[in-house]
């Protein structure tokens, strides 16, 4: 069954305060080479019958996402 | 006075937004998500909770639900329409207020009696109040924290939209320590902050909360 | 599906996977079988080829080896219950020990249940999915009594409070319970945090849960009435938690955690709410004959122990059972303890009615079996019957142990070894204990739950005991409290219990309510350790002899065995949840002082006792000597006499004393509101400020006399403290302590220890943060 | 600065309410093609210089996921 894979992350003027409290933690445990982290959500869904991208991408863009706050990556199966 | 409260799957104050409609003098309605529509109240009001478990984003999933769409063409013809903490998440993204309500900048839940200033006393559910009144009513989220677009926040300062702002500390770090905003017409509020949790002497911190209530009665009549 | 070690597959036969059914264990009495690694013994594993007469099929060796389990089975517990059972009769007892969670009247038709669990050792492995299941699983047992959930409370235990473990699971494991609670919609209303090395690598975490119907409304759960439909509705069955709770509990962990790694189940709040909303649905429409939840052993436990508490018998076929992932093996489905399940007995006319309830609130139900005529529990799979078992011996048929018991060797010296009795600097002690992890304030912890919702919470923490109104018109109202002390018990468990619920008991007094019943969660070491068995023995023989003596049921409660590091058992630890009852909830007292120019008064007698005090603990890390004097007649007389003042509205607050004594208990009401008090302290400074002498509360008024009538009525005795007032806690020509110095003292130290919650950057890893 | 992309997802026999609650939505409004969705953490980080591989794949299986019940997708720059 296609596999799409749509990946959410925070607008860069968004703050994201899980990011950094993963960062500070990287720091306290000796991983001074990270410098930046940003969390973001992964989303794997199955599609029967063939993807249909337009229908897909506004799914990504409408329901995952929050457009006030958040950008899409969206990998369709061919790409 | 028949003001709405909508349930939702997952929502957990509404027998308490319906006792502060009743404490208040209105009769409360209870409206379920997935009716069309809303028998006739006058006003609705969005309850806090966890919606669909606040899963995906906090309110993301209930602004979708067959209620909503009434809920937002009636709101632009003027519906007073108050959202609570998950109901002020529905509301903005139902997009019928601005901006987002993210992970506490802590990343806990806090839950504490919080102090906030009152900055618009004519909205349809402010007007018992004075400008630059201070209530104290319990907050209690985890995904609390209000941001916008610098640029959006900027207009919605100069419109005067924030309704109400946190005093005596930001319990969750939201921009420019906003807690409620209104819409242009001032008929729609959503805050965080839990109002419903301070009408009686003996459950809540103080009885502030009440005006909310109060105030939508009267802007009722005057409408 | 991954292997898992206590999964047991389909069996083989010459190489080919064949299914295991009844017919075939029949005729293949030799197949040898992974009995041990499901955690029976030899003679376990004989008796229960001797009840079917022929060897158990995979699948029936997983019902018995989960149901026969420590955890499911209190196979070493079980015969020290009877002191529970000898109790005398209450009037106030609607049903008893043996169902889901007791039930006890509160009045006006009103019925209130509760009951306390542990999930200790899956909060160990996963602190936030193990803690936050906790809270699920005691809830559905609520709920499954036919009554509403309306508060939660919990009780957890850790290692030292800056250990590197505790840093590992204190957060995840709060964030868990609140993470559940919260999104259920159920205030939390109190608990306890306590720290002691004895509990790294095994921190306790019990939770509470309360619920109140009305009289008509208990459900029970039994399958009755011949083709009556079982149906089991909430979530899918998956592998996760596969002989989870009942394996893991029932196991000692060495320093590396558990030996077998259980999969962990994933809890699911929302589809809980909704489980919630669809039941009280189905009770008030009146759909049910019987309901029971799925929680450790799962679908085992549900089946077995409705049709054993029936007339007749069950068939399921476990093909109709939603499955989260297709590869299940039967035995794996019978085992799973994936949560937020409800398994019903339904009319059959009044299936599609139920069906349709559930389809309103989201909650997948099918229809999975029958209640039959005969005495079996039958189970097909695949067209084939893989189970045909007298359900009883299943649900209640394991085995019995009398363990062997002694007196612990090092009792004698430890209860010889007494600890110092004097301090060198009170205000520096004092300053000590309050900033004590234990005795700080627990803010950092409590911010996390909602108190609120619901709108009925009247006391919530850091008040004495959580009290809730339950009707709006006539204030009806209950009290409950949580209370533990592992230190009183280390130094004698039989006492130590009383005092336990002693404390228990005089907080709720101290709200002003009227103690009613109890429920206990046992947490102890293994019990194949004939020290720990003792202790296990004392406490229930204490408990049962205190309960008598106060005249209270003991409604329900739970048992954790094998909470031990390596050979280490963790100190003995009942935790006594005490229910109490207000005719009227306007009439509570609070804790802590707002007015200034009360008179401060202490109820009760003072002792020089240090035996297993917060004092000695935290100013001398001394754990010795004998616990404070127990006096169950005089925690009744000052129980009465606060209900008295509380009713007649004499007290403006009350507080009781208990760990850290006089100077922690007022060091809390002079900081819920920031009033000082002015107070003469006389006789041995020490005992007055530390001791922990029991029957003692703290009471401010505006009417001393009053106060002083009734008290003299009563038999309790009365010493006048000071006047409060001001932005000190002064004792006269001893010490004076701003406020401001004592609450940045009493608030820093959790934060100092987890992370300031104003910090933008947390503390947690971030694999524990849940990602909502 | 090279990015390094850490996607988490629950272990398959684990149970995803998030996940759950997305497909319900989308079977809501009209998607009916959609029948599995899962839902994980997609994390971002900016390393200083060379990532060292075996420290970040350590990070990523300790720290970004609890093994527990999580597993760890992990792509390099390189990748
Ligand atoms: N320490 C205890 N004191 C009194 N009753 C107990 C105790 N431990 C367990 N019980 C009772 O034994 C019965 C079985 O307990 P349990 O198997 O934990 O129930 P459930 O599976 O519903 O959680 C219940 O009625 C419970 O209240
Ligand atoms: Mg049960």
């Amino acid at each position: 069954m296609p596999r799409v894979v749509v990946d959410v992350v925070l607008k860069p003027e968004i703050s994201d305060p899980q990011g950094q409290a993963v960062l500070g933690a990287l720091g306290r445990l000796g991983h001074p080479g990270v410098t930046s982290v940003r969390q973001g959500k992964h989303f794997v869904l199955e599609v029967e019958g063939t993807p249909d991208a337009a229908e897909l991408r506004q799914i990504a863009e409408t329901l995952l996402a929050n457009p006030v706050i958040e950008d899409v990556e969206l990998h369709l199966p061919s790409d | 006075m028949r003001i709405g409260v909508i349930t939702f799957p997952g929502s957990l104050d509404d027998v308490d937004a319906a006792r502060a409609v009743r404490l208040a003098g209105g009769e409360a309605v209870a409206l379920w998500h997935a009716d069309d529509d809303l028998s006739g109240v006058d006003a609705v009001v969005l309850p806090g909770g966890f919606s669909y478990g606040d899963y995906l984003r906090a309110g993301a999933i209930a602004a979708r639900a067959p209620l909503m769409r009434s809920v937002v063409d009636r709101a632009h013809a003027g519906l007073p329409v108050l959202g609570i903490c998950n109901g002020f998440q529905v509301l903005c993204e139902a997009g019928l207020l601005p901006g987002a309500l993210t992970r506490n900048g802590h990343l806990h839940f806090r839950n504490r009696d919080q102090a906030l200033l009152v900055e618009r006393a004519d909205t349809a559910w402010t007007s018992a109040y004075t400008t630059g009144q201070r209530i104290v009513v319990p907050v209690k989220n985890g995904e609390g924290r209000y941001v916008a677009a610098p640029a959006e926040l900027d207009r919605l300062e100069g419109e005067g939209r924030v309704v109400v702002r946190y005093a005596d500390g930001n319990p969750n770090g939201s921009s420019r320590d906003i807690a409620g905003v209104t819409s242009a017409d001032g008929r729609v509020v959503g805050l965080m902050p839990h109002p419903e949790h301070a009408v009686e002497d003996l459950t809540g911190p103080s009885v502030d909360g009440l005006g909310f209530f109060t105030s939508v009665l009267s802007s009722v009549v005057t409408a | 599906m991954t292997a898992h070690p206590t999964s047991p597959g389909t069996s083989q036969v010459g190489g080919v996977p064949q299914l295991d059914t009844v017919e075939l264990a029949a005729t293949t009495a030799d197949t040898e079988q992974p009995y041990a690694e499901l955690g029976l013994r030899p003679e376990e594993y004989q008796e229960i080829r001797e009840i079917l007469g022929r060897r158990p099929t995979t699948a029936e060796l997983a019902m018995y080896s989960v149901m026969w389990s420590e955890h499911c089975s209190y196979k070493s517990s079980r015969v020290h219950f009877r002191h529970f059972a000898d109790l005398p009769a209450s009037d106030a007892l609607l049903v008893g020990i043996g169902e889901n969670a007791g039930v006890v009247d509160v009045g006006d038709g009103y019925a209130v249940t509760f009951k306390v669990e542990s999930h200790n050792h899956p909060s160990y492995v996963e602190p936030y999915q193990g803690a936050a299941t906790g809270v699920g699983g005691i809830v559905r047992d609520i709920l499954t009594m036919g009554a509403r959930p309306v508060a939660v409370m919990d009780s957890l235990r850790f290692g030292a409070a800056d250990a590197p473990d505790t840093a590992r699971v204190l957060p995840g494991i709060v964030a868990g319970v609140g993470g559940y609670g919260n999104c259920l919609g159920l205030p939390n209303i109190g608990g306890e945090l306590l720290f002691d090395d004895c509990y790294l690598g095994n921190p306790l975490v019990n939770a509470l849960c309360v619920g109140v119907m009305r009289h008509g409304d208990i459900r029970l759960a039994k399958a009755e009435g011949l083709g009556n439909k079982v149906v089991l509705f909430g979530a899918r069955t998956g592998g996760d938690g596969i002989g989870g709770v009942s394996v893991l509990a029932s196991e000692t962990f060495d320093a590396e955690g558990p030996a077998k790694r259980p999969a962990v189940q994933v809890g699911d709040p929302f589809t809980e709410k909704l489980l919630i909303e669809a039941c009280l649905e189905i009770f008030a429409a009146d759909l049910v004959t019987g309901i029971q939840d799925l929680g450790g052993a799962g679908l085992s436990c549900a089946t077995s122990e409705l049709a054993s508490a029936g007339t007749g018998g069950m068939h399921v076929d476990l093909d109709t059972v939603p499955l989260r992932d297709s590869t299940l093996t039967a035995a794996e489905i019978l085992m799973s303890e994936s949560q937020e399940r409800m398994c019903a007995i339904v009319e059959p006319a009044k299936v599609e009615e139920f069906l349709a309830v559930c389809r309103k609130w989201d909650v997948l139900a099918t229809v999975i079996g029958e209640v039959t005529d005969g005495d079996r529990l039958t189970i097909d799979w695949h067209g084939e019957r893989i189970v045909d078992v007298p359900p009883r011996t299943v649900a209640h048929g394991g085995p019995l142990y009398h363990r062997p018991m002694t007196r612990p060797a090092d009792l004698d010296g430890l209860q010889a070894d007494a600890p110092p009795s004097s301090s060198a600097d009170l205000r520096a002690d004092w300053l000590a204990v309050v900033s004590s992890p234990d005795g700080a304030d627990k803010s950092w912890v409590t911010e996390q739950y909602d108190r609120y919702v619901r709108g009925n919470t009247v006391l919530a923490q850091p008040e004495d005991a959580g009290v809730l109104r339950i009707d709006e018109q006539t204030h009806r109202g209950i009290a409950l409290s949580l209370d533990g002390n592992g230190r009183f018990a280390r130094l004698d468990p039989y006492t130590g219990a009383q005092l336990n619920l002693a404390e228990a008991y005089r907080n709720v007094a101290v709200s002003g309510a009227r103690p009613l019943a109890v429920t206990n969660c046992m947490n102890f070491g293994s019990p194949e350790n004939p020290e720990v068995m003792w202790q296990f023995a004392e406490a229930v023989r204490g408990l049962a002899d205190g309960c008598r003596a106060l005249g209270l049921p003991v409604t329900g409660g739970n048992v954790s065995l094998y909470n031990q590091t390596g050979d280490t058992a963790i100190n003995p630890t009942p935790v006594i949840g005490v229910l109490g009852v207000l005719d009227d909830v306007r009439r509570r007292v609070p804790t802590g002082w707002r007015a200034d120019g009360e008179t401060v008064l202490l109820l009760g007698e003072t002792g020089a006792e240090f035996g297993g005090s917060a004092w000695a603990s935290v100013v001398h890390r001394h754990l010795g000597g004998l616990p404070p004097a127990l006096d169950l007649p005089a925690e009744q007389a000052l129980a009465g006499l606060i209900g008295t003042l509380a009713t007649d509205g004499t007290l403006s607050s009350a507080h009781d004393l208990a760990d850290g004594g006089l100077a922690q208990a007022v060091t809390e009401s002079a900081l819920r509101h920031g009033t000082g008090a002015r107070l003469r302290l006389t006789g041995d400074l020490t005992a007055a400020l530390f001791a922990e002498s029991v029957a003692r509360a703290v009471v401010t008024t505006t009417r001393p006399d009053a106060v002083r009538a009734a008290a003299a009525a009563a038999g309790v005795p009365v010493t006048e403290l000071g006047v409060t007032g001001g932005d000190a806690l002064v004792v006269e020509d001893v010490l004076d302590l701003p406020l401001a110095e004592l609450r940045a003292a009493w608030s820093a130290t959790l934060p100092a220890l987890f992370g300031s919650p104003e910090a933008a950057v947390g503390t947690v890893p971030a694999g524990t943060v849940p990602t909502s």
